[in-house]
């Protein structure tokens, strides 16, 4: 039985296509999301992609976090279900609140895109099981929004738990507290990050293929 | 100026003008002349109504009805080269190629200059949102942009004003669509102060069966207005804001002239046209775009059959005063017009209530040739739809070759005094690497995103950029833009050809095989005969340069009233090249990556200094001949460098053009993080290796396993060939004259623009 | 704030989503910006001068938007907006 | 409005522009949202419930925003930001 990886497309949804190459490039079946659909089609784990959902007008994430869809996603993560927000899809678990904190405006006001360097923080999460923890990597960023931020308390209490999945390496591209491109809920199952993994699968267009780690990492998390 | 606020307490009804032949209306304020006028009064047999004034002024202006430059364009389909690829030539939306495999690409570039200038953001993120909406109305699915720029001095405080808006306003749109940008140009040059130039270039895929046109046939049929609802943006922006050069009279009040976007709104666009192409439910769809529904209307109807019958008062509004007038005027954005059979109406709509994308049935085709347009009840529109749309005024305008002509080509850059010693060969090398036209563009193009959709193989700062169509086969397209203004100042017909010859050759650069040309030309006013001349000469140049590559112009734009007062911009012909690749993987990419392979220089090197960059950089001097074009030398050059790229004779290439060799040999060793030790060729004095701009020319990197079969290649073919170096160490060396540390050419090179503007 | 007749995605995008999320009764919504300056000096008729040529040269792009300054919690100041 | 101890790189980038335009003496600017309801029936307390709900759930993200609900050139109303 092959794995199925569910990945949403909400009204402007943009790397739900690359997500779902991903996924197939790491040997599961990607299933089509609708978010108007409460339905999960028996998935086995969910990926929020990439994009400007609603315009991303007023906040990045907020009127798609009231989408029906979300609503199973938020029940069932807190099931255990592995869930995995890129980008638009971190915004979208923090203003859910599977996820703590915040993404704001970069700190330069400019969108950017690059490659960049990050490590790999936390290696025990459903989606970062295939990297060793400490391990470097290099995967597209692009975001106009991306700075993460929480209060103080929050933050100690993420580096204690060892919550932070990824941190920026060489510069932080956004401002984020605590170089922080990435995190995760306390059972390890729900991990968002600003950059995109999906854009570095394939040698051909990506500038690695350190990418589909998280994606085998959920496989064999599901398969085992 | 708006039509209603003329003393016209009645609604101005077909029957009412023809009851009233005397009443004065504001033909000229609305940019129509005397004789236009006149011409409108005799195709009706009456004085035309107020709505009907407002669609011919909009459609006979210079940019929605080529007035001015349709007897020139005419030469591109005229000398087009016979070519089995063009499946849908000029007069579309867009052109349409065959790349193979039951593929088709359509991509066209657009300019959206003056809007720009005014309001950079939105001006710049509406070009985008149009030139997209161009390509999905011929059935394509959007997969790439690119921005042609051109800016006022670089440190001038309006380009402070302008490029960052500029910049932001292509990102956000383009962004937030989801569509990679893999390439365009930045050029400063004080020419373009007033004047910025903002053209827009989208490229799109679909399979040949898939391909749509703009025109409403089979009566009966439904007219159906989706997307936005109507405001008032825009309105009188065709004729005002692109037609005439600026100036702040008569503008309507209350009614921005300035348009505002919403890519969300166009993303849904997008994806709900995809989707009722792909259940075969359009008939005819046209974009809307400058004059708004005049334009769909009258161009839907007049490719067709020619009749139809609209009821503007079921159109969606967003603003319940607007006039009938205003509302056939309006430029509000994101908004498709499709003609549906009443068998897949029922569909249609609901695919749109999917996306939420709102759809209104507002008319539909008739038997006979007249487009009618009611509102409460009564007519207000009675027009045979192809006078409206296709058969504007053509213009003869008288073109003559300016006085200064000859001056200006005497004032040869060739006298200009020259380094003398190595020091100030290097200083002048870091000063031509760091100066704003040469510098590195990422502070802009990292504002863009390029990896969307996933299938971006190259992209800046390559010489093209490269898009992956078949995820099986490896099926890919290649596109570049190029254009010099200084170049085309200095001959004009020459300059358009340069500017052709270059995105050749880059496109060929990438192992790409060109197929097909768009083209944005940005001129000044055409009342000017000296700029008509200067758009005469460009025209034939560029067509006649096209037959000679075999490279079908299938599309295009043109933008006059680029001027200030008396002072026209540069000419400047932007030309797109797209080419095809059987394989994405054999791509030549642009870094020099492997220490210890070889440099070699394809091409002859003439002492040719006239609109170089060395020239403008060291003596801001612009005079004397551009280049010479040899167009024959072009096709060699990319004959080669297609078949090394098939056959992996080099692992990289990258052309020549502004900044000559050093330029492009800096590039590529910066991009690959390597040195280089170059020698001078016999023959050749440093300077002129290092500097000159003469053309069909390139450097490539050839593994030392490949030597033999490369040159023997070269020699057989007659290619001009001369290795000039090898890769190696973390300096560029000239030997025996000087070396630069990469990092002092990186820093050069990414110092500038985020100084200026960061 | 955009200008009336000024699309405004924002505000619209808004307005679309209350429903679903059941709020309804809301006939229009509009999104703008808003800046609180703090003034180094006395809130005089002066200084209310230069805030009001910051805001129409530079805080606001009077192309597209309409602006108001007032101070907080005390006078209420209408701006010229074009 | 973000939460004073939230970063405003917006604010700051403006204010680090004054002085370049010549507006001297702007100790602080902070800048965010502000956004206009129209309701469609009367403003009464329940309807200005509904709408510090809106804000509260929806508006604004109360995890790095304070919000104020005013019904506009008359009552001030003060909202439970946090
Ligand atoms: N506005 C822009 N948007 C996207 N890419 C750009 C832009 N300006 C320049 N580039 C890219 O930067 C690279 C260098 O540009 P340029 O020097 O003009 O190239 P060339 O001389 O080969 O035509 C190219 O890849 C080009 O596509
Ligand atoms: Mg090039």
């Amino acid at each position: 039985m092959t794995t199925r990886v569910g990945v949403v497309t909400f009204p402007g949804s943009l790397d739900d296509r690359d997500a779902a190459r991903a996924v197939k490039l790491a040997g599961a079946e990607p299933v089509a999301l609708w978010h108007g659909d409460k339905d999960l089609r028996q998935v086995d784990a969910v990926i929020l992609p990439g994009g400007f959902s609603y315009g991303d007008y007023l906040r990045c994430g907020a009127i798609a976090r009231f989408s029906p869809v979300m609503e199973t996603i938020v029940e069932q993560a807190r099931a255990g279900l592995p869930v995995l927000g890129i980008c638009n899809g971190f915004q979208v678990l923090c203003e859910s609140h599977l996820l703590p904190g915040a993404l704001t405006r970069n700190d330069h006001l400019h969108f950017i895109c690059r490659d960049q360097r990050l490590r790999v923080e936390n290696a025990d999460t459903a989606w970062t099981a295939d990297f060793a923890a400490g391990q470097e990597i290099t995967v597209p960023l692009k975001n106009g929004e991306g700075g993460y931020v929480a209060d103080e308390r929050t933050l100690d209490e993420l580096e204690a738990e060892g919550r932070v999945v990824f941190r920026y390496l060489d510069v932080n591209p956004n401002g984020s507290r605590r170089d922080i491109a990435g995190i995760t809920n306390a059972a390890g199952n729900v991990v968002g990050l600003m950059p995109h993994p999906e854009h570095a699968v394939e040698a051909l267009t990506g500038p690695t293929t350190d990418g589909l780690g998280f994606f085998t990492s959920v496989l064999r998390k599901l398969v085992a | 100026m708006s039509p209603t606020s003329h003393a016209r307490p009645q609604l101005d009804t077909v029957k009412h003008a023809a009851e009233t032949p005397d009443t004065p209306l504001p033909w000229a304020e609305l940019g129509l002349k005397q004789d236009e006028y006149e011409r409108i009064t005799q195709i009706l047999d009456r004085r035309p109504t107020g709505a009907e004034l407002a669609m011919y002024s909009v459609m006979w202006s210079e940019h929605c009805s080529y007035k001015s430059s349709k007897v020139h364009l005419r030469q591109f389909g005229e000398k087009a080269p016979a070519s089995d690829a063009l499946l849908v030539g000029i007069g579309e939306n867009a052109g349409v190629v065959d790349v193979g495999q039951g593929y088709a690409v359509t991509f066209k570039v657009e300019s959206h200059n003056h809007p720009s200038y005014i309001e950079p953001y939105q001006g710049a993120a509406t070009g985008v949102g149009g030139i997209v909406r161009d390509i999905l109305a011929m059935g394509a699915r959007p997969v790439a942009v690119m921005d042609p720029l051109r800016f006022g001095a670089a440190d001038h405080p309006d380009t402070h004003r302008v490029l960052p808006g500029v910049v932001a306003g292509i990102g956000g749109y383009g962004n937030c669509l989801g569509l990679p940008n893999i390439g365009g140009e930045v050029v400063f040059d004080s020419c373009y102060q007033g004047n910025p130039l903002v053209n827009a270039l989208c490229v799109g895929v679909m399979r040949h069966e898939d391909i749509h046109l703009a025109k409403a046939t089979g009566p009966g049929n439904r007219v159906i207005l989706y997307g936005a609802r109507t405001g008032g943006d825009g309105i009188g922006g065709v004729s005002v804001l692109a037609s005439e050069t600026f100036d702040d009279s008569g503008k309507p009040a209350k009614r921005p002239a300035v348009q505002v976007g919403d890519p969300f709104q166009e993303k849904l666009l997008i994806e709900c046209t995809l989707e009722i192409f792909a259940e075969g439910l359009v008939a005819g769809i046209q974009d809307l775009g400058g004059a708004g529904l005049s334009c769909a209307t009258s161009e839907l109807a007049s490719a067709g059959s020619g009749g139809m019958r609209i009821d503007l008062d079921t159109v969606p509004l967003r603003d319940a005063s607007l006039s009938p007038e205003e509302i056939l005027m309006s430029e509000s954005q994101e908004r498709m017009c499709a003609v549906v059979t009443p068998e897949n109406e029922a569909r249609f709509l609901e695919i749109c209530a999917k996306w939420d994308v709102i759809a209104t049935v507002i008319g539909e085709v008739t038997e006979g040739d007249r487009l009618e347009i009611f509102w409460r009840g009564e007519q207000i529109v009675d027009v045979p739809p192809r006078t409206v749309a296709h058969e504007g005024p053509v213009y003869q305008r008288p073109f003559a070759r300016p006085d200064w002509q000859d001056a200006l080509q005497a004032d040869d850059a060739g006298a200009l005094p020259r380094p003398r010693t190595a020091d100030e060969l290097r200083a002048q090398v870091l000063r031509l690497v760091g100066s704003p036209n040469q510098a590195d563009k990422s502070w802009i193009t990292d504002q863009y995103d390029r990896y969307v959709l996933g299938n971006t193989v190259l992209a800046q700062p390559e010489d093209g950029g490269m898009i992956r169509i078949d995820e099986d086969t490896n099926l890919g397209v290649a596109l570049a833009t190029d254009g010099n203004g200084r170049y085309a100042k200095l001959d004009p017909y020459a300059g358009a050809q340069l500017a052709l010859a270059e995105a050749y050759r880059n496109v060929a650069a990438t192992g790409a095989r060109p197929l097909a040309v768009t083209d944005c030309l940005n001129f000044g006013s055409p009342e000017d005969p000296a700029v008509m001349w200067q758009f005469a000469e460009a025209t034939r140049g560029l067509a006649d340069a096209c037959q000679t590559l075999g490279t079908p112009v299938t599309g295009g734009n043109v933008s006059l009233y680029n001027q200030t007062g008396e002072v026209a911009i540069h000419p400047t012909p932007v030309v797109g090249v797209l080419g095809v690749i059987d394989d994405v993987t054999r791509r030549t990419p642009m870094a020099f990556t492997e220490p210890g392979q070889l440099i070699y220089l394809l091409g002859d090197t003439a002492e040719e200094f006239g609109g170089s960059a060395w020239s403008q950089v060291v003596h801001d001097h612009l005079g004397g001949r551009p280049p010479r074009v040899d167009l024959a030398a072009e096709r060699l050059l990319a004959e080669i460098l297609i078949a090394a790229s098939r056959d992996g004779m080099v692992d990289a290439a990258h052309d020549l053009s502004d900044g000559g060799l050093i330029q492009a040999v800096t590039e590529s060793c910066v991009r690959g993080g390597l040195g280089a030790r170059l020698v001078v060729p016999d023959g050749l004095d440093p300077f002129t290796f290092l500097f000159s701009e003469s053309t069909a020319r390139a450097v490539v990197a050839v593994p030392r396993s490949e030597e033999t079969r490369f040159t023997d290649m070269c020699v057989a073919r007659s290619q001009p060939v001369t290795r000039i170096g090898v890769i190696d160490g973390d300096a560029i060396e000239l030997q025996g004259r000087f070396a630069i540390p990469l990092a002092e050419l990186r820093e050069a090179g990414e110092r500038t623009l985020r100084a200026l503007f960061a | 704030m955009l200008k009336p007749e000024i699309l405004d995605p924002q505000g619209q995008a808004v307005q679309r989503a209350l429903p679903r999320l059941g709020f309804e009764g809301v006939a229009d919504v509009r999104q703008g910006k808003r800046f609180e300056l703090e003034l180094a000096g006395p809130v005089d008729e002066a200084a209310l001068e230069r805030v009001r040529e910051m805001a129409r040269t530079f805080l606001a792009n009077t192309v597209i938007e309409d602006f108001r300054v007032r101070v907080a919690e005390e006078v209420e100041e209408e701006g010229v907006g074009r």
